[in-house]
């Protein structure tokens, strides 16, 4: 019998892997996001086609990579092609699902991943910036956001749009000129499953953690989130998803190892 | 909506023209090494990019010369650059810099002393992303001075770019306009070239099939030369036609300590010994000091990082084989 | 300046993205036969391109169950198309042409026929050229509505094309705004495939890398199957991944008498017959009866073509080698 | 000794081949321009970059191709290529010469391959179109033309511009927006090679081949040629010319086997 007891990075390894359907497309980043389609091509999809953004298409993962470009990514791979490709794909709308983080996002999605501060030259904190992060946002037909959550977050205007949430609001990505259709889908946290209200386009709690409450979720976001109703519980990791995970996806705990932050 | 960044190289392809055309199409012996292919193709003040994907297929000894021979004021295309960036920020090389993604090495985290090189203002940033970037290399490589492009859009992305929004003819669509970006040296480190410069380049290519058509000058380190044969009797291993090419070097282990796929993988001790120096000046001047700027080549460097018995390690750790050589330490 | 000509295709990405969005990512047998792989995949008034070039590398069984199943009132995409051109016009199974070239064979010459076939009217002709014709699918392949290029400016092929005189927003340059183009079907004969669709095209690629991407749907033929190993041991092999694919076929000499590199070369012999008998309507209609109405499948055909010792010629000619049979006739 | 008779064909070659400079590129269809490549290479540019339109480079050509796609044009080739790529290598600038022909051309140098007659819609004769030829007449450096001479065929206005020559004079290819310093170069006929007037862009007669008089050449061109001041006699193909076209380059007869039409 395996333990049903979790840890934060595990719970979102679950909950994230559950959204990737069978016969879909996901870009994946290291970590989290690799072990969730790890995880859901050995429940759920089978026929995940995993895509690294710098070249490496539907490996056979041997061990995670630290790179979304070292050479597990094109492990006994489909395809080792070049990151020009991957977005040329992902522009043609080939790629269904990618997962993306950043430092601060806000109620309409919006996410920054290049500064902190008001002053483009002088920022106070300098990030990487986008690598791929607003292709993906620009262009993959939903984007899951995995974050963890706090005040310092979870802001109400971003102080550098990244990459495309909502932007203003509804209409304002189509306005802009990004395809139709395309845009945030989900954002994980270590609290809460959050999605967006079709008509507003703001963030709203769609399910609490086990043992999370409502205000707990508030408290740790620095604006006014929209809940759904009824507001539900994120159904706890299986056993079963917990074991495939545990023995199978990630037995050297590089991912579930780690804090979720 | 116009982006307010500089535009950092000429994108006119008139003007890149004459220069292509100068290029020798001879076959012609390329081999030289590593300080001399820096001294002569690589002048303060270029634009200079780097290929491979930051800690993957990076000219390391390449770049340590860059730092070694003080090379100033370069610009940089930073497009997932990594231990590259690191490198080029340790010696301050560059003073501007086409940012898609820089500083950070990523899951590794971002390193301390590159990261306050970007926040000192000593370097004039350009906003772009992954794609864009990849984007400007091929209209270079196709010899256009702009192309269309859909991201960006609506984002403080696309206003720190230098990408100017138009209008499809066709369906009245917006697109950024991104311009072509014409280096005027690229670094490429490839599995095998030959004395001209053909070169193979395994698995994943990155934006490196447009980067060295679009590059003025192109320097190829490579992990073994080759016989032109082997390029004749398998003409899809091409990667890079010689006559692309200006110099080539042969460095074994080249893009230490970043992976080489079907090689060796990344030294993530010495990466993370790089990480754990940049927390105090006093340190990093230590390791810069003892790692790049007191070796005379790359030969030494590898020596200090463990040597052929590391590099073992690193070729066993590739093949997912249970390591043969003992872990030094 | 605006080009007169037609637009035969919806350049608009938006609405291919939905349909590329809905395309299967599931590795899934999609083997299946020529007859089949037509009947469901080619529909009248689709919009074809075939790949290879014109009489190297082209997927002669499709095209002639094509012919053979009447398929009416298709667009055409005509770079570099000789021998499939010719086919197809036979047929009489288009009706818009985008040309950069048709109806000629290169150095052997224009089939009388076929040359009518475009100067009676049937066909309405949107003039390009061989560079425009691949920047278009390169422009589709990207996802974008169009590219501008440097060809065609200032001619009656710009004044025919359907392309839109843009001024470059960095330089001032003029350019040819060129409409991306997705073909409803595309054809191709490759080398290697395996069930799922990977393929492994040997040589030049002309215009299939783009071709595939741009394509909404897409039907290969092959030399041989290959399990998916062979992608999977070598990731440089894969030219077409599968979830571009949507029908496989198996048909070895499947380019005859197209030449296929590193195969077969083209018979010229049979090629010529072809040429003959399209000097009168009777002859012709004769050739197509024989060659295609009336046999039931590519074997048929390639019986009647001389069979396995014309193929083993054909062979010995690829590879530079003396005739191994006798020759027949 | 081998015979220093030559035929029209061999005369062609001969010239063509002096024109290609060692260490320069040429783009070749099949035909003439391949035996004037392959020459060059023997004789004067063992260093000529040989490219073909669909994406062969540099073969070890064994015998002549058939099609400037087919399997002769990578036979050992340093690179078996895209045609796409062909065209972007062309558009930045690294093909310095292409070797064209046409029905029909002009004074200015323009070509038709298109069509014969005035109503697009209604041609009197169709001729295959463009192909590659716009493509290399508009972005590569040199454009040779090599053509049989004839009112007929060398026309003051051709019904079709299918690739720019100089379109209609001096400063019209730099008002189209065709990258300067391209154009028109030669034309090699079987009576005479020609150029162009550096100034009025005309075509202009700069030496006659031997045995044939400025008149003959006058008077099979349909419109008024310039003529080089002193013109000049082609010269005619050397002893090692012959011998090494016919040993070594196409000992088959291929092409210099066949008229000069």
């Amino acid at each position: 019998m395996i333990s049903t007891e979790y840890n934060g990075m595990e719970l979102l390894v679950c909950v994230a892997s559950r959204y990737l359907e069978d016969g879909s497309s996901v870009s994946v980043g290291t970590g989290l996001p690799v072990a969730a389609a790890m995880l859901a091509q050995k429940l759920y999809a089978p026929n995940l086609l995993v895509i690294f953004e710098a070249g490496g298409i539907a490996p056979l993962l041997p061990t995670m990579p630290i790179s979304v470009g070292d050479s597990r990514t094109t492990y006994k791979a489909i395809q080792a092609t070049s990151m020009t490709e991957v977005m040329d794909t992902l522009a043609r709308g080939l790629v269904d699902i990618c997962f993306l983080g950043g430092a601060q996002i806000d109620m309409y999605g919006n996410l920054n991943s290049t500064m902190v501060g008001t002053d483009y030259r002088h920022p106070k904190v300098r990030f990487p910036g986008s690598g791929g992060a607003n292709d993906f946002g620009s262009l993959a037909w939903r984007t899951i956001v995995v974050s963890p959550q706090s005040v310092r977050r979870f802001v109400t205007k971003v102080d550098f749009i990244t990459t495309p949430g909502y932007l203003d609001g509804p209409g304002a990505r189509e306005k802009a000129g990004l395809p139709p259709g395309t845009g945030p889908y989900k954002v994980i946290t270590n609290l809460a499953v959050l999605g967006y209200d079709q008509e507003s386009k703001w963030m709203r709690v769609e399910s609490v953690h086990p043992g999370v409450t409502l205000d707990e979720v508030k408290s740790n976001t620095g604006f006014q989130l929209l809940v759904k109703d009824p507001l539900e519980t994120t159904e706890a990791p299986t056993e079963q998803e917990l074991r495939m995970l545990r023995e199978e996806v990630d037995p050297l705990k590089l991912v579930i190892g780690r804090e979720a932050k | 909506m116009e982006g307010l960044g500089r535009i950092f190289t000429d994108c006119d392809p008139d003007h890149q023209r004459g220069i292509f055309r100068a290029k020798s199409k001879k076959l012609i012996d390329k081999v030289t090494t590593v300080p001399e292919a820096v001294r002569n193709l690589v002048r303060d003040g270029d634009y200079l990019a780097v290929g491979g994907f930051g800690g993957v297929r990076i000219p390391t000894a390449l770049l340590h010369e860059i730092v070694r021979q003080k090379k100033q004021h370069l610009g940089f295309a930073g497009h997932t650059s990594t231990h590259d960036c690191e490198i080029l920020a340790a010696g301050r090389c560059f003073d501007r810099c086409d940012v898609a993604y820089v500083i950070g090495l990523e899951a590794r985290g971002i390193p301390k002393m590159a990261r306050k090189y970007f926040e000192s203002g000593a370097v004039e940033c350009t906003e772009w992303t992954n794609a864009t970037l990849s984007w400007r290399l091929r209209a270079a490589a196709m010899g256009i001075s702009f192309i269309p492009v859909r991201s960006m859009l609506g984002t403080d992305t696309g206003l720190h770019s230098a990408a100017k929004e138009i209008l499809c003819p066709f369906t009245g669509q917006k697109y950024f306009a991104v311009p072509a970006l014409f280096p005027d040296v690229a670094l490429i480190h490839v599995h095998e070239s030959d004395t001209f410069g053909n070169a193979h380049l395994r698995g994943i290519q990155v934006s490196d099939q447009d980067l060295a058509r679009a590059s003025k000058k192109v320097i190829l380190s490579c992990e073994r030369l080759v016989s032109t044969d082997f390029f004749r009797n398998d003409q899809e291993r091409t990667t890079i036609p010689y006559y692309l090419v200006d110099a080539v070097v042969e460095v074994p282990f080249g893009s230490y300590p970043g992976n080489m796929p079907y090689e060796y993988y990344s030294d993530e001790r010495h990466l993370q010994q790089w990480m754990v120096a940049e927390e105090t000046p006093q340190d990093y001047q230590a390791f810069l000091d003892k790692y790049i700027f007191n070796t005379a080549d790359f030969g030494e460097y590898l020596a200090l990082c463990g040597g052929k018995k590391r590099m073992q390690q690193l070729r066993d750790l590739e093949f997912l084989r249970p390591p043969q050589a003992e872990e030094v330490e």
